[in-house]
């Protein structure tokens, strides 16, 4: 189980393998893997500031994966989340999980992000054409939660 | 005394990322009231509660919760994390 | 939309990342990858063989991919799956799918998963002391299928 | 003249992968029918047709479908892929 929340650019490719390849040596047979990436819906994002709480960014996501473990009986589960400035098409996060089976490393994952979502204290803000906006919470973010 | 942080529209708004504050309030709603009373731009990061969350050394809480013990108290709107 | 039903083993963190990359350039949101492993339960597998049945498995996963391309307005997808000889912790195949955002790349590589399980003509046999069995389809992978 | 393909352990039964078949069976359940007439590994392969499943020119089928026009028949047992 390992988290890191760092301004740092990450390589996805790189950790995907390496989550694999360790969770093959634990008996894994399923692994799934998340990345979120920035988005420019209109054409004009010049970049994307996210905000965190140090602390408590940690323990949080720390404790969603120990949920996670315990819960679908986890080989192993990574985060990877980023903060500070971003640009379009960067990858701002992932998740990875490994199980014995499919359907336990895609429900661990999937309630990682709704979690990660509405419940790790990031913020965003997207820069665009001299404006900066904070990206409002969605509501079905907060409803997602509900299927957990 | 206790600090209070603040974070996104809501450290823009009241213009510090954290203070410490001097109070002898019972709950977070007791604290915010102070807070509101002091000046504008505490009225204007707080002027709708239930568009802020609220963190008691570092968890999620809520406004009716008690101060006591508490050493760390953070405000800020909904997250956009992943 | 790619698919390779190949014997040679792929790099299941250069297809993430290059995957991931293009994806992003065609703005994608959210990417969901899933690679399948060879595990050996009882710690006395030698082998596992997967027989495949030429033709028909590529029109039936590239059928999947249309279906899961169309039901969810993906950016894009990916399916890579072995045949022929394998070992305990090889990467046996691996689904990837893009969206704009995360459910839509959730439910098509769990989509995509189900049918690759109980629709794609794939037959796996494991070799364990000596004995060579041919693995059951699970009931509850012909169950999933009722999922969609 | 039909292709008839045969994949995993019915393969293993029947002792081919494939064989051209000379038959003028209506349906797949009739095909069947002339094969286990025929001898005893086919008996032996087709003897629970539940666990069993044919493919009419590479697109899953059933039991009862036509074979008029089908020129590749396959059968094998329920796909173990992913």
């Amino acid at each position: 189980m390992r988290l890191s929340i760092q301004a740092e650019p990450f390589d996805f490719g790189a950790e995907s393998a390496s989550f694999a390849a360790s969770a093959a040596a634990l008996g894994a047979g399923a692994v799934v893997t998340f990345c979120g990436i920035v988005r420019d819906n209109d054409g004009i994002l010049t970049e994307m500031q996210i905000e965190h709480y140090p602390g408590m960014t940690e323990k949080a996501v720390a404790s969603m994966l120990d949920q996670a473990m315990v819960r679908w009986d986890l080989v192993d589960a990574l985060v990877i989340h980023r903060h500070g400035r971003l640009v379009k098409g960067d990858i701002i996060m992932m998740v990875a999980t490994a199980s014995p089976h499919r359907a336990a490393a895609f429900a661990a994952a999937d309630y990682l992000m709704d979690y990660l979502k509405s419940r790790a204290p990031f913020w965003k803000k997207e820069h665009a054409r001299g404006d900066a906006v904070w990206v409002d919470a969605a509501p079905q973010d907060e409803a997602a939660l509900d299927r957990w | 005394m206790i600090d209070v942080l603040y974070f996104a529209w809501v450290r823009e708004r009241i213009g510090v990322p954290r203070e410490r504050v001097e109070t002898s309030a019972a709950t977070v709603a007791d604290l915010v009231a102070e807070l509101v009373a002091r000046e504008d731009r505490y009225a204007l990061a707080f002027s709708d509660l239930t568009s802020l969350r609220v963190a008691l050394d570092q968890e999620l809480s809520t406004f009716d919760a008690t101060l006591a013990g508490v050493r760390e108290v953070a405000f800020f709107p909904p997250m956009t994390g992943g």
